[in-house]
């Protein structure tokens, strides 16, 4: 299947709504989200980069002989990116949980003790 | 979401998926050096099943059941073998596969071209992928328990 | 030994540190050629406070740290309010100034460079 | 050249990630074994550090290899064409100079947290996360791929939020922990995609086959791309203004001994910025153009940082903003380098001019990098004396405090040397890497000399008003806390022994480790490549 370029501009464009939501939403859970976005869009063109139209899956054991594969390392970067993302995420929920916890709020714009 | 946990049905449909949600878990990590999947993804998979207990018993039902410290041990034991696996080939390279090809455990040369697959390949990385994956279920297992009881504490302060 | 080159000279710490001390030493032999006929615990030894009473609080005596260099810092107060008023705590505009940096960087390298 | 060497830069990797994994197993047999074990392992790291820096600056200088998993580092293709495609550490002058200032750094935090938690909860997590940054500091020191490098980047980036927010009863460190997490994932995401695009555009990781590529083919718009994301996100990483804004709530909101491996972690994202800037895109780009924006990073760094600490009450936010100031003058030495060298590699120049580029602009290199130790050394033993302040006299704020120094003696010294060495006054150590600095940046400009004279004569009064407000005063009863304990003291005794050594005899330490580290950068570009691709 000949995708184009159509999923460089999904990732694109995933960055790009990260970014707005780390630089418009006051709440500190969407702008977790908000990172997320940035790292699936940055997943998603990892992974287009080895990507060959047609390719089938890089497992050996299920491919057919003389079949084309996509390139496995840039899967392989991305599993360990993902990984990498599971604990930034986990790690960020935690301190907006403790953040709650002592300010009452998630508005970021209330939770500015460290300024000037 | 209360903290006796969800309701007959749920539970019922819990008892009897947990088992199939472990034994998938395990198989994703066991053939983790054939198939897409290894210790992180089952590691996943079997972390979810005790997030699907807490979710349906509650923390007060799985309260004395899933130890934290237990976890937390087996954690580090998961890691602590993963980088003593790392060592075991250090006499050539740091994370050298002593056992590839050597005829021993997961010691049996790969075939050439497309094949099958045999479980019995590829030396230490299977073993590896045991060691990430106990590494990730519990590690998961007590991220989950560390927010949802700190999540009540909340609740009730 | 021990020195090393600038390029425009040399700088050599031990050279200039027994200068130090040399120019200590001559600091101390001019001073011990001065005065000594004040009289201890008379008005002559205590402390003068612009003609104000020593207070009895000994910590009303002590300069805060708050306190050093407040005349500078109202003659620069223009700069001050803007550069404090950068720093506002609120993490969106942190990501604003990273946005910011990366685009004036790529203007810089694509247009100029 | 024995076992232990050979192995040393994975050991130093593995070394800290194995006492990270097992501190929480043994510190379950109580404090005692775990404070042993954990000094074990630092003592360890710091000494492969040591043995791996000796090592190398004994031989000749050309870089080191480590491949990891196997024998050798390529696969030849069918096509007969051979790319490097195993994970492997490349040890050259510049990796090794930097193991030594955070073997230095983690060395002396780690043996001053054992006394500075003696009475307070410094669980096993403190301590399993302090070897796990240390983990990470030493592999982005030590890494020649590119995607490994972003693996560790973000190692230190978990570890090092943990540090800041481990106390989740402290207010403002959670807002600080959420704060440099957020940024810090922002600037290493931008990182990986700067690695997507140049894997995309060249097929490799590795920094040396990277490198070897952009020379010959020249650099596309992608790598241009990809130049301007890392340039920025290591920027970031490294605190450079306006970029900081997380630097002074990272340093201010960590446990005092760990506000100076956090330091060290900026150094560590500096040296990375230095290495994709001389060794990554040394050459097929407008070096000039490269070394100016790091210039302008470098003078907004040290004028912003150094004012703003000025008008700052909490002793350690205060210190902490020196901190940031200080990294502006790393990134000026070495800008300045950048433009000169970009002078000298330019066609047309006089020959005079050539050689007096080669001169200065060395000179630059050699002072920002003796900087980065001297840095360490300084804010290190800055960090640790607040450490002890805070300790005794149980708050931060300038105006609350004072006196200490009738009972804190030792702490006093220590602080009036580690201020005097920082803000430049000779004879200390900060003077004679300003000097090279100052003399080697008035040749580009005389406006840089003159703002980074400026600023370090600030920073002095800085450190005054810092030292005015907790230590000089009439006795109170804050005052009454008595001396800091034996442990913390020698650990600040040993920085302050190596400020000294430092400064008394710079002519040493430049010719025997900084010389070299910066000749890695300045002149090591080809041996840095050849020694993975072959000839060079």
């Amino acid at each position: 299947m000949n995708v184009g370029s159509f999923p460089f501009i999904i990732a694109a464009l995933l960055v790009v709504f990260g970014l707005y939501a780390l630089l418009f939403k006051r709440n500190l859970i969407k702008m977790v989200i908000g990172i997320s976005l940035v790292e699936t869009g940055v997943n998603l063109f990892l992974v287009m980069v080895g990507y060959r139209s047609g390719g089938a899956a890089p497992i050996y054991t299920y491919a057919n002989a003389g079949e084309r594969m996509v390139l496995p390392t840039p899967q392989a970067l991305t599993l360990t990116s993902i990984v990498i993302g599971l604990a930034t995420t986990a790690l960020l929920l935690s301190f907006a949980v403790f953040v709650h916890r002592h300010y009452g709020t998630l508005d970021v714009r209330k939770i500015k003790e460290l300024r000037g | 979401m209360n903290q006796d946990g969800m309701s007959i049905i749920v539970r019922t449909v819990t008892r009897f998926v947990y088992g199939l949600v472990l034994v998938f878990g395990f198989y994703v990590i066991m053939h983790g050096h054939l198939t897409p999947g290894g210790g992180f993804q089952g590691g996943a998979v079997v972390a979810s099943a005790f997030a699907l207990l807490l979710v349906a018993f509650g923390a007060a039902g799985v309260k004395g059941r899933l130890s934290k410290h237990l976890l937390q041990s087996l954690e580090e034991i998961g890691a602590l073998a993963f980088l003593g696996l790392a060592f075991a080939g250090i006499g050539t390279a740091f994370f050298y596969n002593l056992l590839a090809n050597s005829g021993s455990l997961f010691g049996a040369s790969v075939a050439l071209g497309p094949n099958a697959g045999f479980l019995n390949t590829g030396g230490l990385v299977p073993l590896m992928n045991w060691a990430v994956g106990l590494k990730v279920m519990t590690g998961i297992a007590s991220i989950v328990i560390v927010m949802l009881v700190g999540a009540r504490k909340e609740e009730t302060e | 030994m021990g020195g090393i080159n600038t390029g425009f000279g040399v700088w050599n710490p031990i050279a200039w540190t027994l200068l130090f001390l040399g120019i200590l030493i001559i600091g101390f032999l001019v001073r011990s050629r001065g005065q000594k006929n004040y009289k201890r615990g008379t008005d002559q030894t205590q402390s003068f406070l612009s003609g104000n009473a020593e207070p009895e609080n000994p910590e009303a005596l002590h300069v805060r740290g708050e306190n050093l260099y407040w005349g500078m810092v109202h003659g620069l107060s223009a700069y001050y309010k803007r550069v404090r008023a950068w720093h506002t705590g609120i993490l969106n505009d942190y990501v604003a100034w990273f946005v910011g940096a990366l685009g004036l960087v790529f203007v810089i390298l694509f247009w100029i460079g | 050249m024995n076992a232990l060497t050979v192995h040393a830069p994975v050991l130093l990797v593995a070394v800290p990630l194995l006492g990270a994994f097992a501190t929480p197993l043994i510190g379950k047999l109580g404090r005692g074994p775990r404070d042993l074990f954990v000094g074990l392992i630092v003592a360890v790291t710091a000494a492969l550090a040591g043995l791996l820096a000796a090592d190398f600056f004994a031989s000749s200088g050309a870089p080191q290899l480590y491949v990891l998993g196997g024998k050798g580092l390529s696969l030849p293709l069918p096509s007969g064409m051979t790319v490097p495609i195993r994970i492997m550490f490349e040890v050259d002058g510049m990796s090794a100079f930097m193991t030594l200032i955070t073997a230095l750094v983690t060395l002396t935090g780690a043996y001053f947290s054992f006394s500075y938690w003696r009475e307070r909860s410094g669980g096993s997590m403190y301590y399993s996360l302090l070897l796990l940054l240390t983990d990470g500091i030493f592999g982005m020191e030590l890494t020649g791929d590119m995607f490994n490098f972003f693996v560790f980047l973000e190692i230190t980036s978990i570890a090092a939020c943990g540090l800041i927010g481990f106390r989740v009863w402290l207010k403002k460190s959670q807002e600080a922990g959420f704060k440099v997490m957020t940024l810090y994932t922002l600037s290493g995401l931008f990182v990986l995609l700067a690695v997507a695009l140049l894997y995309g555009q060249h097929g490799g990781l590795n920094i040396a086959f990277l490198a070897g590529q952009i020379g010959t083919l020249g650099a596309t718009i992608v790598d241009k791309v990809a130049l301007g994301l890392l340039l920025t996100g290591l920027a970031m990483k490294a605190g450079a203004v306006p970029l900081h804004m997380w630097a002074p709530d990272a340093y201010g909101e960590a446990p005092a001994p760990m506000s100076a491996v956090l330091v060290a972690n900026s150094q560590a994202s500096l040296y990375a910025l230095f290495r994709v800037l001389f060794t990554l895109f040394g050459v097929g780009v407008a070096l000039s153009t490269n070394g100016w924006i790091i210039i302008v990073f470098a003078m907004l760094t040290i004028f912003v940082g150094v004012t703003m600490a000025l008008v700052q009450s909490d002793i350690k936010r205060l210190i902490a903003f020196g901190a940031v100031s200080q990294i502006g003058y790393m990134l000026l030495g070495v800008g300045v380098g950048l433009v000169r060298r970009a002078s000298l590699l330019a066609g047309g120049a006089a020959l005079a001019d050539k050689a007096d580029a080669l001169d200065y602009g060395f000179v630059a290199m050699q002072g920002g990098i003796f900087h980065m130790l001297n840095d360490a050394a300084c804010i290190g033993l800055l960090f640790l004396t607040t450490g002890a302040v805070i300790r005794a006299s149980g708050t931060r704020d300038l105006n609350k405090m004072g006196g200490l120094a009738h009972r804190m003696k030792w702490t006093t010294i220590f602080f009036v040397i580690g201020a005097f060495a920082l803000a430049g006054v000779p004879p200390f150590n900060g003077f004679a890497s300003k000097l090279l600095i100052y003399e080697a940046s008035f040749k580009v400009s005389p406006f840089l000399s003159v703002i980074a004279i400026l600023s370090s004569i600030m920073l002095l009064a800085v450190f005054v008003k810092a030292f005015q407000g907790a230590f000089l005063g009439p006795r109170t009863g804050l005052s009454d806390a008595g001396e800091a304990p034996l442990g913390m003291l020698i650990p600040m005794a040993v920085l302050a022994l190596v400020v000294i050594a430092f400064g008394l005899f710079p002519g040493f330490f430049v010719d025997t480790i900084v010389t070299p580290a910066a000749r890695a950068l300045w002149f090591g570009r080809d041996a840095y490549i050849g020694a993975v691709l072959g000839g060079g």
